[in-house]
């Protein structure tokens, strides 16, 4: 192997032919209003971690959907479940639930 | 491909007779022998009338895409083509350079939509040489001149891209650059989703094109990506997508009408091999990466060597096998006199020392 | 008194039968062989899934049981002051409906998704017809496993000279999903949309329920270009614009949901009456409020989607209004 | 007397199998349990908790004195069960002394004494009255098993709406549990009718049985009656421990233990089986949960989650679909902590190391404002403008200097967290709060949100700071005359927020201040029955459309008060009520700030 003196990008598309939707499928399984987000962002926007942190509700439960799991178990703990999210939800979502449930499904505890 | 009827919708014209002939920069250095079997072909094997100026230069286009060279001064670079080729009383000019092509494209449409940039051009262009220039009549890029011959070409064949041990048409990928027909799709043959310019050859060759999900996406080269040794991780990255998307398709070779796009596709296999340990053609190999002027060249009968094959980076031997070309494979680094021109070191990706098999003669 | 109602889609067929309850005389001159228009290639109406030939037939039988009088196979040529010239000569009457309707967007305009190149490259149109036929599959006669909608085709698109909304392809994807999803419950759909516009009655229900119930994945993003993979798929590329990140997929069948143009024949009634047309080329109504059926000369009433896109519903409702106009207007004569 | 016979065997192999499995279990889990809990025992064992406990076994194990209060029939249907049993065991052995003198008699022979004492003269006037006194307990305990066939049949009729459904083990107990008595019946009968020993109800079920079959028949039958009698028993001492019937024994220990202090913790420990065996699984937790009532979710009640828990059988969706709200604990015969419980179950699912998650908290401090009282709104009060609003003039009349901590956003309390099993996680917050009050120094801390309340009253250690709900704090101010308020002629109702009443015990500070500006009109379900709004954020399994219905049930009975709005002392209620009613719905703040006297 020759060190040119540059590596080869990976690429930043998401690719749905390859990304493992197993995972992603249960989890709307078990909760099927997931489904129902509309992407309006008031989750994000009263979320009481977002004030002071980066964690976007919402991207992240949209990259799970589409089977991007890096990073979604470090993210969301950083929710403090404090429920904010649920009562702002237009499409009466159980944002807490889906919380625990990616935690749970992308986690190793 | 027989329902790609769509690039019957864009068709341009390109001139019959008596161009103006322009070169690359790329190409003059990597593939010279491409650009000399273009001139061989028209002049020799289709009696046309091709014109160089030897006092024509760089359009800078490499330049102008990596933000190093004005608007303005391009403008009057290109202005001095022009202004050779009025001199030279020619009317129909055609570019080697598939940049040089968009170069000249983008600007003469500039012109049209601005007329007080010519007017300054034209200004500028004095003012420096005192010279004065027309407008092109036709402005054509050398894979369009081809494509308007092929039947011509076809008839005159020699070989056909056909598997000479099956009889299987070759399985050929095409690869057209951004700049033939992204910015300005009518001025490419077939537009600039399907363009049909090498395909039209191929089929009219005897081979079969390989449409692949991937056939789109531009080679990596991107000037300042490939310029910044930084960036070139995103270049080589852009090729890699191809390579990835077009190798379970088998393709036999890949056909390019674009200097850099040519290029890359050759030398980031290589690189690929080095850095990864991947190659995309069988046994371990390459893809062989050919430019419309070896391809036509093949066809007609021409002798791999002269046409400048040898300078691949990914080893040809095995698609000239393939094709039934006949060729001395001893003689690959001999150049004209019989002089040794010195032989690359073996790379991963051809697999294996090629003198082993050839016993290439020093 | 004679009414000449140009084109045999459900709008002329309103506006014939509700002047014929006024006491006129109206005569429907249609281009094709039969009745019916664009609806006769669709399957189901959203949002309620009602079949097609439930709305039209009824309609049909009407206008049999009432003897108005049809002219199939003539192409009108042109509209004067005293009635229309057809292929088949002049129709004399006193006021002319124009339900000229709608043309279907051309997908092979839309080239980089490759509709008529790639086998599994399907309008919706076609697709209403497939399930017309009672057999939806791939080129191969296979079933499809990935399915995607591509919304806006046709539609909010410049480079197609599409400026305007086609309003009723956004529930019709949502709809051909839900139907999809009924003929392969274990495929995967996904929907390709840059904005759902759910503005009638029952579409959002309709397109909540696709999302919750039915697990149709609507990604918001336009596919950008479809190329070939080997076994007769198709790759997609789009930007997945809630994430900012592309995305690219095989899908088995892509469903491009066509928009509509303006009917073609709108310059030549522009041509013989000088009356206008709006910048996306259809009619232009008198206003958009009170004289929304009516055009710029007394005579001329529009119905239906010669003067925008409409749904089934809302053409019936213009018949109907027409109807009323030409009556007040025939009454001043 | 002889002792010796076979039909005796399977009674005895049972009671052999129920005391070493007993043994067994109860001295591994008081073995097991924490060193705190065992000193804490060691402190209490000679006080009065010890006589209380006595006390507390008497009435509730034996006479169901907490099921009387729910039913009266349910609780006859009970005490018949176990204090006939247990006169029957305790008046038999007194027989058998009596009979016998003070030998030594085995097991057997006293509980088949009436077989052993066949051929002995039953003439004696003090023998008859052991006969029939033995004769009535067993109506009595009988009396009680129709109950229980009834209730099978009809629950009803003993006040319950639903009863529980039962596992495999359970129903093998429960019948044998049917037939030991009935068995008992037949098999003294039998035994009478040949020997004449019964009283009135064995005499005469054994002179029926006599006039219907000939005397070799009924010998052969005596036989067989007391193998299956024995049969009986033997299947359910067996099944005992394995089963709900395992309740019997357990509760005593609890009780004991509990008088003594030790609890249930949000960490699983050893006390949790006392606690776990002890559900009788009687099915009372089912009626008054409103998931199963308004919801009808019917696999997570109380009953169901211990019963999963005790067999290792508990999935996390049954941990987690639970408001909370106490309401099923208010109503257990056994007083079992289910809540806590059911915490630490989803410790078990959820608990995952804290390692650095919330490291952004730190320096995070939005607090303004100077002064010793503190105002924490909490997440949700940040959602409800008007109570904040609210506060401010309440606190601006009271003339009280306020440092607010959150009222531009702050970190949460960490009780959300902690409710769903994230223990250690939730400590992060509760640290990082504690340390901003203890930066600013204030005295007291208030707040508008229960949740909140109940979590700094529970596990943050503050140790000067006065903790208050505002209900508190403004009914404070208004008892010394801080705070004038000008009486309304609006009729308001109050619901009592779970987390406030069930969980902090504060009812009376919230109506003393509605009452100081309307008129105060209870609902049917009040106080510690208050219903939940079914938005507690204890729940992360219920979708939206099962919380709007409980929400729709509590306004429906909010409503039939006839009020003219609604007051509520927990913004998360507030949110949640205003969906199930019509009514205007206000926090307790609102009305008071509403209705200020303003100062001249």
């Amino acid at each position: 192997m020759i060190d040119f003196g540059f590596g080869v990008n990976t690429a930043r598309a998401i690719n749905m032919d390859t990304n493992d939707l197993d995972t992603a499928r249960e989890i709307f399984d078990r909760l099927p209003d997931l489904q129902a987000c509309m992407a309006c962002g008031s989750c994000t926007a009263t979320c009481t971690a977002g004030a002071i942190t980066s964690f976007n509700f919402r991207k992240v439960h949209t990259l799970v959907r589409r089977g991007e799991y890096g990073e979604a178990y470090a993210e969301m703990s950083k929710c403090m479940l404090c429920g904010k999210c649920r009562l702002v939800c237009p499409r009466g979502i159980n944002t807490r639930g889906v919380v625990l449930l990616i935690k749970k499904k992308l986690g190793d505890y | 491909m027989q329902k790609r009827y769509s690039w019957k919708e864009f068709q341009k014209e390109i001139a019959d007779d008596h161009y103006f002939y322009v070169r690359s920069c790329i190409r003059q250095n990597f593939f010279p022998g491409s650009e000399q079997a273009f001139l061989n072909i028209m002049r020799g094997d289709l009696g046309k009338d091709v014109f160089e100026d030897a006092r024509h230069t760089s359009c800078t286009g490499i330049g102008y895409h990596s933000d190093i060279v004005p608007l303005e001064t391009i403008m009057t670079v290109v202005a001095r083509q022009f202004a050779l080729m009025t001199e030279a009383g020619y009317e129909n000019l055609t570019s080697s350079c598939i940049t040089s092509f968009g170069i000249y494209t983008e600007i003469l449409e500039t012109w049209r939509e601005f007329p007080e940039t010519l007017e300054r051009t034209r200004e500028s262009l004095y003012k420096a040489t005192g010279r004065t220039f027309e407008i092109p009549k036709n402005v054509s890029h050398n894979s369009d001149v081809i494509f308007h011959n092929r039947e011509q070409i076809a008839a005159q064949a020699k070989l056909k891209l056909v598997n000479a041990l099956t009889g299987e048409p070759l399985r050929v990928v095409e690869h057209i650059g951004c700049h033939y027909a992204k910015i300005f799709p009518s001025k490419g043959i077939g537009g600039s989703e399907f363009p049909y310019v090498l395909a039209g050859m191929v089929e009219s060759w005897g081979g079969e094109v390989v449409d692949y999900p991937e056939r789109r996406h531009c080679c990596g080269f991107g000037f300042r990506n490939y310029l910044v040794q930084s960036n070139r991780g995103y270049s080589v990255a852009n090729s890699r997508k191809k390579f990835e998307s077009m190798a379970p398709y088998k393709p036999d070779f890949i056909v390019c009408n674009c200097p850099g796009c040519t290029m890359f596709l050759d030398k980031w296999q290589y690189t690929l091999a080095e850095m990864e340990g991947s190659t995309y053609g069988p046994d371990g190999r390459g893809i062989p990466v050919l430019t419309y002027e070896e391809m036509a060249g093949l066809v007609l009968g021409y002798d791999p060597w002269a046409l400048g094959m040898q300078m691949h980076q990914v080893d040809v031997e095995p698609l000239l096998d393939k094709m039934g070309v006949d060729y001395d494979p001893s003689s690959k680094y001999l150049g004209k006199k019989g002089k040794f021109i010195g032989a690359p070191e073996v790379a991963t990706v051809n697999c294996s020392a090629v003198d082993k098999f050839y016993r290439i003669k020093r | 008194m004679k009414v000449t109602i140009i084109g045999g889609g459900v709008a002329g067929i309103q506006t014939a039968l509700a002047l014929k309850g006024l006491g006129h005389d109206p005569v429907i001159i249609e281009k094709e062989d039969t009745l019916g228009g664009k609806l006769r290639g669709w399957h189901r109406l959203f949002p309620v899934m009602t079949p097609a030939r439930d709305v039209l037939e009824p309609m049909l039988k009407q206008l049999r049981d009432q003897q108005i009088e049809v002219m199939a196979s003539t192409e009108v040529q042109a509209i004067e002051s005293d009635g229309v010239v057809t292929s088949r000569g002049k129709v004399e009457s006193r006021a002319t409906v124009v339900c000229s309707g709608f043309d279907l967007f051309d997908a092979t305009l839309k080239e980089e998704y490759g509709y008529g190149i790639y086998d599994n490259v399907i309008t919706s149109a076609d697709l209403e017809q497939m399930m017309n036929n009672g057999k939806i599959a791939l080129a191969d006669g296979t079933q499809p496993h990935r399915i995607a909608f591509l919304h806006c085709v046709g539609s909010r698109d410049e480079k197609v000279q599409q400026r305007h909304c086609s309003k009723v392809c956004c529930v019709t994807g949502v709809k051909q999903a839900i139907e999809m999803r009924r003929w392969f419950p274990h495929s995967e759909i996904y929907n390709f949309y840059m904005d759902i516009r759910m503005f009638g009655p029952g579409y959002e229900e309709m397109y909540r329920s696709a999302q919750q119930e039915h697990g149709i994945q609507f990604i918001r993003g336009r596919i950008s270009e479809a190329a070939p993979v080997k076994g007769g798929k198709v790759q997609i590329k789009a930007e997945d614009t809630l994430v900012g990140r592309p995305l690219k997929m095989t899908v088995d069948m892509l469903v491009l949901l066509i928009g509509m143009t303006a009917g073609c024949s709108n310059s030549r009634w522009t041509e013989c009456t000088g009356l206008s047309q709006s910048d996306s080329h259809f009619m232009r109504p008198l206003d958009m409020f009170e004289g929304n059926v009516r055009s710029e000369l007394p005579n001329v009433f529009y119905a239906g989607t010669v003067t925008s896109p409409k749904t089934i519903g809302e053409s019936l409702n213009e018949a109907n209004a027409a109807a009323m106009r030409v009556a007040a207007y025939l009454e001043t004569l | 007397m002889n002792f010796n016979s076979s039909f005796a065997l399977p009674f005895s192999v049972g009671v052999m199998v129920l005391f070493v499995v007993i043994t067994y279990k109860y001295v591994r889990w008081l073995y097991r349990l924490p060193d705190g809990d065992k000193r804490q025992i060691g402190r209490n064992l000679f006080s009065r908790q010890t006589w209380k406990a006595v006390w507390e076994c008497v009435t509730e194990s034996l006479l169901h004195r907490r099921i009387f209060r729910v039913n009266p029939v349910l609780g006859y249907m009970h005490m018949s069960l176990a204090f006939g049993w247990f006169l029957l065991i305790a008046t038999g052995f007194v027989e058998t002394v009596a009979y016998m003198g003070w030998t030594p008699v085995p097991l057997r022979g006293h509980v088949f004494f009436k077989y052993y004492s066949r051929e002995a003269v039953h003439t004696e006037m003090w023998q008859m009255v052991f006969t029939n006194v033995m004769d009535a307990l067993l109506l009595f305990v009988l009396s009680g098993v129709a109950l229980a066939w009834t209730k099978r049949v009809y629950s009803k009729m003993l006040g319950m709406r639903r009863t529980t459904r039962h596992v495999w083990g359970d129903r093998v107990a429960l019948t044998a549990l049917w037939c030991i008595f009935p068995a008992r019946l037949l098999a003294e009968s039998t035994t009478s009718a040949i020997w004449h020993n019964g009283g009135f109800l064995t005499g005469w079920v054994g002179s029926l049985l006599a006039d219907a079959m000939s005397p070799e028949t009924l010998v052969a039958m005596e036989s067989v009656v007391w193998w299956v009698y024995s049969f009986a028993l033997g299947i359910f001492f067996c099944a005992m421990p394995f089963s709900r019937y395992m309740h019997i024994f357990t509760e005593v220990p609890l009780i004991f233990l509990r008088r003594w202090g030790i609890k249930s913790d949000d960490r699983p420990k050893s006390f949790d089986h006392f606690q776990l065996e002890a559900c009788s699984r009687c099915g009372i937790c089912i009626d008054p949960c409103q998931l199963q009532r308004d919801a009808g979710i019917n696999t997570v009640q109380g009953v169901y989650f211990l019963r999963d828990r005790r067999y290792n059988m508990l999935s996390a969706e049954v941990a987690d679909n639970c408001l909370m709200c106490g309401r099923c604990s208010e109503r257990c015969p056994v007083g079992v902590d289910i809540n806590s419980l059911r915490l630490n179950s989803r410790y078990t699912f959820h608990n995952s190391p804290s390692f650095r998650r919330y490291d952004y908290l730190r320096g995070v401090d939005t607090s303004q404002g100077e002064g010793k009282v503190g105002y924490f709104a909490g997440c949700m009060t940040l959602l409800s403008p008007r109570i904040l609003q609210a506060m401010e003039r309440i606190f601006e009349a009271a003339d009280e200097q306020v440092w607010w901590a959150d009222r531009n956003g702050g970190v949460c309390c960490g009780r959300p967290l902690k409710l769903t099993g994230e223990v250690d996680a939730a400590r992060e917050m509760m640290r990082h709060n504690t340390q901003l009050f203890q930066k600013y120094e204030i005295t007291t801390l208030v707040t508008s949100c229960p949740i909140c309340l109940k979590v700094f009253r529970e596990d943050y250690n503050l140790q000067d700071i006065e903790v208050l709900h505002h209900s508190e704090y403004i009914q404070r101010l208004l008892a010394e005359g801080r705070l004038k308020v000008t009486p309304t002629a609006e009729a308001y109702t109050y619901h009592d927020p779970c987390e406030l009443g069930r969980g902090c015990g504060i009812y009376d500070e919230p109506r003393a201040v509605v009452k100081s500006v309307a008129t105060l009109l209870e609902p049917s379900e009040t106080r510690n029955m208050a219903l939940c709004c079914g938005s507690s954020i204890a729940n992360t399994a219920i979708p939206d459309g099962a919380q709007l219905k409980i929400a729709r049930s509590l306004g429906q009975s909010l409503e039939a008060t006839g009020a003219d709005g609604v007051v509520t002392a927990c913004p998360l209620c507030k949110k949640a009520v205003r969906r199930g009613t019509t009514l205007p719905v206000y926090d307790l703040a609102e009305i008071v700030a509403d209705n200020l006297t303003t100062r001249h």
